[in-house]
């Protein structure tokens, strides 16, 4: 539909994907869906509303089984299924619905899985004094980390999953719209970060539908459309009109529309 | 400890205001005058904790203590910790199911068939007492296994196999007893001594009550220091002095009247041993916070990671266990297991103290102490209501409402809490 | 503890040693059948105040649950208690109770159902009642015949009693039981139930009786029967126990053939005496006021009295004519004609 | 109609394709082998709604056939339907408060309590039967405002204020038959003749089953026309034959049968227009959505303005009132009120049906049928034991081992459900 | 801190607040807060992470009781209390945390509360017509309006959110971050949407953490920092850099920081 441009193969990647399918009850949610991540490499994943870019990425995290394809992870296929399979891994991922148990405080919540201890007992001073360091690097504007997470503003939320995927040391971030619900001291705080992640040489899938956000941190874009890989990009060749070409399967669409209505529209 | 204050000292993040105080929002909680504030503050909020539970509990004691004035003797109080300890640890394993968000609605007929086990063992088949004992419990720990591996690899809802253990365990207890019906424990049974007539000596007991003092404060003052040179608020130093004050005068002058009887019981002395451990497992190690986050939101607590199934498992198992326990200890304290042991209503009562004492039947939230305040709270109407003779319509009706009564004040707290935006 | 205190009975109101007065503890096990509440206790209570006006009765009810008597017995002692009359939920089980009343120096008189070790016993037997239940129905059924059998809860040990007396006399007669049930709760729901279940797979001819452990599974037996479209003239003998006025009126109008009536004042009265003179410390005498001898039964004193069967003959001289029910209760409605046919007015 | 499919010509909104079979992800349901695939897939995925609990009444029906021939013999049916119907109009109040999330565990204390006060009324008070009748339901509806005042003023959970009624209404049970203890309902008394004497004629019995047919599919058409003229894919009409078709000769060759005995029970029939009744209110009405929606969310139905409160008064009285009618069938059915009624598990049968038929605990998830199905199983395994006649300790365990079984069937399959991804 | 460009009064406004005190517990998330909207008239909102907005939203809509201060609608003070009484006085609302029931079916939550009847039951019919029609205007990607809300993706959720506001007839609407999880056509449609609010009429209260979304709909535009309020601004007189530096308080912020390091900022 639109350009292909392939990752040259043998540029060995961390994590890939081929043919995966996945199918939820009636709806066929991902059909034939391939996509390769390297090693200090941030790929976009990007398309419309509902193309199946939160099912890929619960797919990899362990969260779904997929009914078919294969997943291969430092080249070897990923049998293991499940999520502490996943992460055991080093796959590290912030979900869109976030998963946070709403009844745990933020210090709970952020080492959760991961927890420190001094004996048989919790460290918790030293995971409450980490945590204010985790959430200063975010900008997170949160007034006490002992309150439980069901007190918490959907940024501050945002930013307290964000802030799990740095306790431990995984090769593969995936950031499901970290941003969505960020504010913009916090948002330019991600987008430094997934740049400092891509030079630690983590792989990073990145999810967003902020073009500019994209082609300012992505290396490579991944379009989906309608649960199928619809075309696939480097940013550096890339303007935002072919983009939003690509996931609205039209260059004739609302956003052109609006775009050329407007004076001030999507920069 | 030492040391690690000093790497503090370095560590860029210590700045002149504490980590935890820098949001000019917050409002602050470091000494008595702030402490103070923050308590009126929650108690309009209605975030009270335990508190209202012992409000109730206070109530009922001037309720029956006017009605009839033996109530609050030292030696009804100390039948009521005797006879609250068993059902007591059965709500403890409750309490950690509905954590869960999960039921069991066998733990009467498994604590039933636990002691009928054990009796049998030692009364027929002259089996060693203690040897008895722990295949009781582990009699329940297998029943716990079972039903983590129907809940985890079949999917069975809690609901339902507990139901169904609730009437096969109650006709296992039939099966084991044959055609004898009660079996009597021998009467030079340890178990029996234990359930019975143990009590702590007044100096074991003071004693006691000093450790828990000691270990309270000390582990308190420890946590102050190192939050101090993690560059964390470290509390309120006056607070600390006055809760514990009032620790040891409460414990002291309890110890002391229940002295003027028989003093404590080994029975509830155990059970607020395995109250306070659970507590600890609960709030302290990352079982415990494992055990809260798959209660609040399982699909979460997979995410994160955490084997959601190696939790349930020994979330059941420990229930169970604690019901053959708590069995075995009713029926020493009895003196007897028979056809009806663990069938009358002792699952809703383990159920109903545990809720009372304020853990959720939805998962997440909850305390080992709940179950400790429930069950007295139960004992306590239960035990004024034999005081004061009265039909057993009207006992019935009286029973109802007083725990209404009860449970009404922390309901009221709640209300006042969801009404200004919280939980 | 504090050892010293403990036996001096420091904060109880009332002490053993007065020689007049005292206070009686009164234990029953459970509030379902309406006679501990409606007769026992009241009976009780009366006998007492007649023979000792400054005792007091000190009632409690166990809702038939062991682990609650036996709370109710350790605040009967640290309420004062001078001696102990305990209804025991299970018998067999309650020799704990008893050694703890005895240890401190409280007589426990064994009420209705027997406890090793208790120090007075007073009953009718329960697995008499099982015997003369089972010998009136194979009497009505001529020796022969198939029946059903509805005993009391499994998780009753009474009822095993009763099963057992019964199974004694029918296992040794020409009667022959076709099917047995240990009915949970003994309730009335489940009695009518499992005899339709029954009706299913036999006829309502192939049953020539049923024996009812007591008069509730009577109500459920006569209820199934009839809605299986048997005539309530054309029942077949049920047994009973416990002489409800529901059954009263079933064996007048002919649907049940017989109840036990346990003459319940006989036995309150016996026991408020004996209970008053170990309260007093007087001896008890060996023929009580009522008219009952003492006997030892498994080396306990004992007073046992005999249970009477119930039969539409009988229900004048026994029932009313004890005051256990006026005609006026039991001649309701339906049941005014059933009366006069049989000379109760 | 016609009116309306006029309109759709005109509308803007009416494309070529049917306004909901645009997304071509969507896997199409409009012929017969479209609507078999997507039944074949939905087993595969595990959402089979009913299916489970009726395959595990299959199995239970065959294993009991296979031990005991006169199980499914029409006379051991007709018994079945006609004593499941009592406890299964309380279980079908409990539906409503799991609906909501909440429990009610008083059910059976209440409708004793009910069942008590109508016949003191007739008995003792000389009062017109359909007056007490009424007076009886009415108490269920009192006691169901009260809790709902508790509910929503008070905020006392649905546990603790159930439980204080499970105990308050036993004593004024109690209190009610004071001295007398049985009370015996009168000979000619239109409940007990309603209650087990009265069935349909055949005629009746097969004019109602020929109008159930030609409402569902008279409802079905007019439904298809509509959705047809709306611009929506209408459903495949051969389906909806087929359906019919199943129905027709299902529910006849069921009347035909039971009529070789003696055919439907007004009671049966009473209950299971009860459930149609509450079926159409919870799934066709306004109400019956924001209970379901209450149940799913409170804060959004809350946040969506429904009264929130109304609808919990609502499903409390309605439950409370579902209770006293099943506490009076259960009188008339037995002929007697006793101080037994409704204390034994009644509270745990009607809990239970509702459960294994498919209702969460959890609110939000559930429907009337499910009363009905979990009702007729728990029946089924209570009949079916009883015409086997084994000693009571295997009768409580086969009960327990077979209602897990009747249940796995279920769990396996929601099993598969949730790991393919769906809730 | 700010220069303040207040409203001029008499131009009476539709809702108005003056001085609303808000505290959970421990924490003062909102003090002596004021602002105004009139008929015909966007205001964006906007603020950190945890500034107060959501729960600003949260007491205009009756969700949250305010500790202090007062609420006038149509010049009148409001005096019910609970989102229903609210709602009947014509505030529509989308929240931030969405609050659709997971159990229930798009069409469902589409009309919850405002369900449409024939006779005395449901007709499911004009609803599912009448979805279908809501969710077209705003270019939903929604495979089938009869599958529970929890089967769908986070953007199709924030659709029918923003869809049900769609539904009745109010007089404000307010809605708190709605593009959040939007794909960037949804996101144009919303927008066009909130442009055809104003010109019906409508007062709209618009939450975004995009400056250029907020710089392209807003006529006026309210700052809230640490539960204040730090500036207001009318939209034609603004730059995104002194809307950034309101926000986070400094003109020398992260986002400033980024900007000049980067090539392709905040445009
Ligand atoms: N229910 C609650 N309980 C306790 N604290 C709360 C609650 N709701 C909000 N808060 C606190 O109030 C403050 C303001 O929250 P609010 O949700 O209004 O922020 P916001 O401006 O909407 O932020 P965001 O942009 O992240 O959505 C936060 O610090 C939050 O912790
Ligand atoms: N658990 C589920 N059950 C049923 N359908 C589902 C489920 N999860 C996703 N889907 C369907 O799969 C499709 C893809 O959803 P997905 O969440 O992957 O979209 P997305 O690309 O992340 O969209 P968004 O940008 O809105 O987050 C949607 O049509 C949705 O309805
Ligand atoms: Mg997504
Ligand atoms: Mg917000």
């Amino acid at each position: 539909m639109t350009q292909l441009t392939k990752r040259p193969v043998g540029e060995g990647s961390v994590l890939s994907l081929t043919g995966i399918h996945k199918r939820f009850g009636a709806v066929q949610a991902l059909t034939d869906v391939s996509m390769d991540v390297g090693a200090g490499e941030v790929v976009a994943l990007v398309g419309d509303n509902g193309a199946g870019k939160s099912t890929l990425v619960k797919i990899i995290s362990g969260v779904y089984a997929h009914d078919a394809g294969e997943i291969r992870f430092d080249g070897a296929p990923v049998t293991a299924s499940g999520p502490s399979a996943r992460q055991d891994l080093g796959i590290a991922t912030v979900f869109q619905d976030l998963a946070l148990c709403d009844n745990l405080d933020v210090v709970a919540n952020l080492f959760l899985g991961q927890e420190r201890s001094r004996g048989a007992l919790l460290d918790e001073i030293e995971m409450e004094k980490e945590s204010w360091r985790l959430l200063r690097t975010l900008s997170a504007k949160i007034p006490s980390v002992r309150i439980p997470i069901a007190g918490l503003s959907g940024g501050q939320r945002q930013t307290v999953a964000i802030a799990r995927s740095l306790v431990g040391s995984p090769k593969v971030v995936m950031l499901d719209e970290p941003t969505a619900a960020l504010g913009v001291a916090q948002t330019a705080e991600v987008l430094n970060l997934v740049e400092r992640l891509r030079e630690t040489g983590l792989g990073v899938i990145l999810i967003s539908h902020n073009m500019a956000d994209v082609q300012a941190v992505a290396d490579r874009i991944v379009v989906l459309r309608l649960g199928r890989n619809a075309a696939e990009f480097r940013t550096a060749e890339t303007s935002t009109e072919q983009l939003v070409a690509a996931i609205t399967g039209a260059s004739d669409n609302v956003v052109t529309a609006r775009a050329q209505r407007t004076a001030g529209g999507l920069s | 400890m030492t040391q690690l204050s000093q790497e503090s000292a370095v560590d860029p993040t210590a700045s002149s205001q504490a980590a935890d105080a820098v949001d000019e929002r917050l409002i602050q909680n470091v000494t008595l005058a702030d402490a103070l504030r923050s308590f009126v503050n929650r108690v309009r909020g209605g975030e009270l904790g335990m508190l209202p539970v012992v409000v109730g509990l206070i109530v009922i004691a001037i309720v029956f203590q006017t009605l009839q004035p033996t109530f609050l003797s030292s030696r009804n109080l100390v039948s009521i910790t005797q006879f609250a300890a068993p059902v007591g640890v059965i709500s403890l394993g409750i309490v950690l199911v509905l954590l869960l968000g999960e039921i069991d609605l066998s733990v009467g007929s498994v604590s039933g068939f636990a002691a009928a086990s054990m009796a049998v063992l030692i009364v027929d088949k002259g089996v060693s007492p203690w040897l008895a004992l722990i295949v009781g419990i582990l009699v329940g720990s297998v029943i716990g296994l079972v039903y983590a591996m129907l809940f985890t690899r079949v999917g069975v809802p809690s609901f339902v196999f507990s139901l169904a253990g609730l009437l096969a365990f109650q006709g296992a207890l039939l099966y084991v007893l044959g055609t004898q019906g009660t079996i009597v424990l021998p009467q030079d049974s340890g178990l029996r001594a234990f359930a019975r007539e143990k009590f702590l000596t007044d100096t074991q007991a003071y004693v006691l009550v000093a450790l828990v003092v000691v270990l309270f404060v000390g582990s308190q003052l420890l946590t102050a220091r190192r939050r101090k040179a993690a560059g964390l608020t470290p509390g309120s130093g006056v607070l600390l002095g006055i809760k514990a004050v009032a620790l040891a005068i409460g414990l002291g002058y309890l110890t002391y009247y229940m002295g003027i009887a028989r003093g404590w019981s080994y029975l509830p002395v155990l059970f607020a041993l395995l109250v306070v451990v659970m507590d600890i497992l609960l709030r302290r190690t990352t079982w415990g916070r494992h055990v809260f986050a798959v209660g609040g939101n399982v699909e979460a607590a997979r995410r994160a990671g955490i084997r959601v199934q190696g939790i349930y498992v020994s979330v059941f198992v420990l229930c169970s266990s604690f019901a053959a326990l708590g069995g075995i200890l009713l029926a020493g304290q009895l003196t007897s297991v028979s056809q009806a042991s663990g069938t009358t209503d002792t699952n809703l009562t383990a159920i109903a103290a545990a809720v009372i004492g304020g853990t959720s039947l939805f998962g997440g939230r909850g305390s080992a102490y709940s179950a400790m305040l429930g069950i007295v709270v139960l004992q306590s109407i239960q035990s004024g209501l034999n005081l004061m003779n009265v039909d057993s319509s009207i006992r019935f009706i009286v029973t109802g409402a007083v725990l209404l009564l009860a449970v009404t004040i922390d309901s009221v707290s709640r209300k006042a809490r969801s009404s200004s935006g919280r939980g | 503890a504090n050892e010293a205190a403990d036996n001096s009975g420091s904060d109880s109101t009332s002490s053993g040693d007065s020689a007049s007065g005292g206070t009686i503890a009164l234990l029953l096990p459970e509030s379902k059948t309406t006679r501990y509440e409606a007769f026992d206790k009241p009976l009780f209570e009366d006998a007492v105040s007649k023979a000792c006006s400054d005792c007091t009765v000190d009632y409690y009810n166990a809702d038939q649950d062991e682990s609650k008597q036996a709370q109710q017995l350790t605040t009967a002692l640290n309420a004062g208690a001078d001696v102990v009359v305990l209804d025991p939920v299970n018998g067999e089980g309650a020799t704990g109770m008893v050694q703890e009343a005895q240890g401190q120096d409280v007589p426990v008189i064994a009420y209705d159902r027997f406890i090793q070790g208790a120090d007075y016993y007073m009953s009718f037997d329960n697995e008499t009642v099982g015997k003369m239940q089972a010998e009136a129905l194979v009497k009505a059924m001529g020796d022969q015949g198939s029946i059903l059998m509805l005993n009391g809860a499994p998780s009753d040990p009474n009822a095993a009693q009763f099963k057992a007396g019964a199974h004694s006399v029918l296992d040794d007669s020409g009667v022959k039981i076709l099917e047995e049930y240990d009915n949970p709760d003994w309730s009335p729901e489940n009695a009518q139930q499992w005899t339709s279940d029954q009706l299913s797979k036999y006829q309502p001819a192939d049953i020539q009786g049923v024996y009812a452990a007591n008069d509730g599974q009577a109500g459920g037996v006569v209820a199934a029967l009839t809605g299986a479209g048997v005539k309530s003239d054309a029942l077949p003998p049920i047994t009973g126990q416990d002489a409800e006025i529901a059954a009263i009126q079933r064996i007048l109008t002919g649907e049940q053939a017989m109840t036990i009536y346990k003459p319940i004042p006989i036995e309150a009265d016996t026991a408020a005496e004996v209970a008053v003179d170990l309260a007093q410390g007087n001896d008890v005498p060996t023929t009580s006021d009522t008219g009952i001898d003492q006997s030892t039964y498994q080396d306990v004193k004992s007073f046992i009295f005999t249970p009477i069967v119930v039969t539409k003959d009988n229900v004048a001289d026994t029932v009313i004519k004890d005051g256990f029910y006026s005609a006026s209760d039991i001649c309701t409605g339906d049941y005014a004609d059933a009366c006069q046919a049989a000379g109760i007015s």
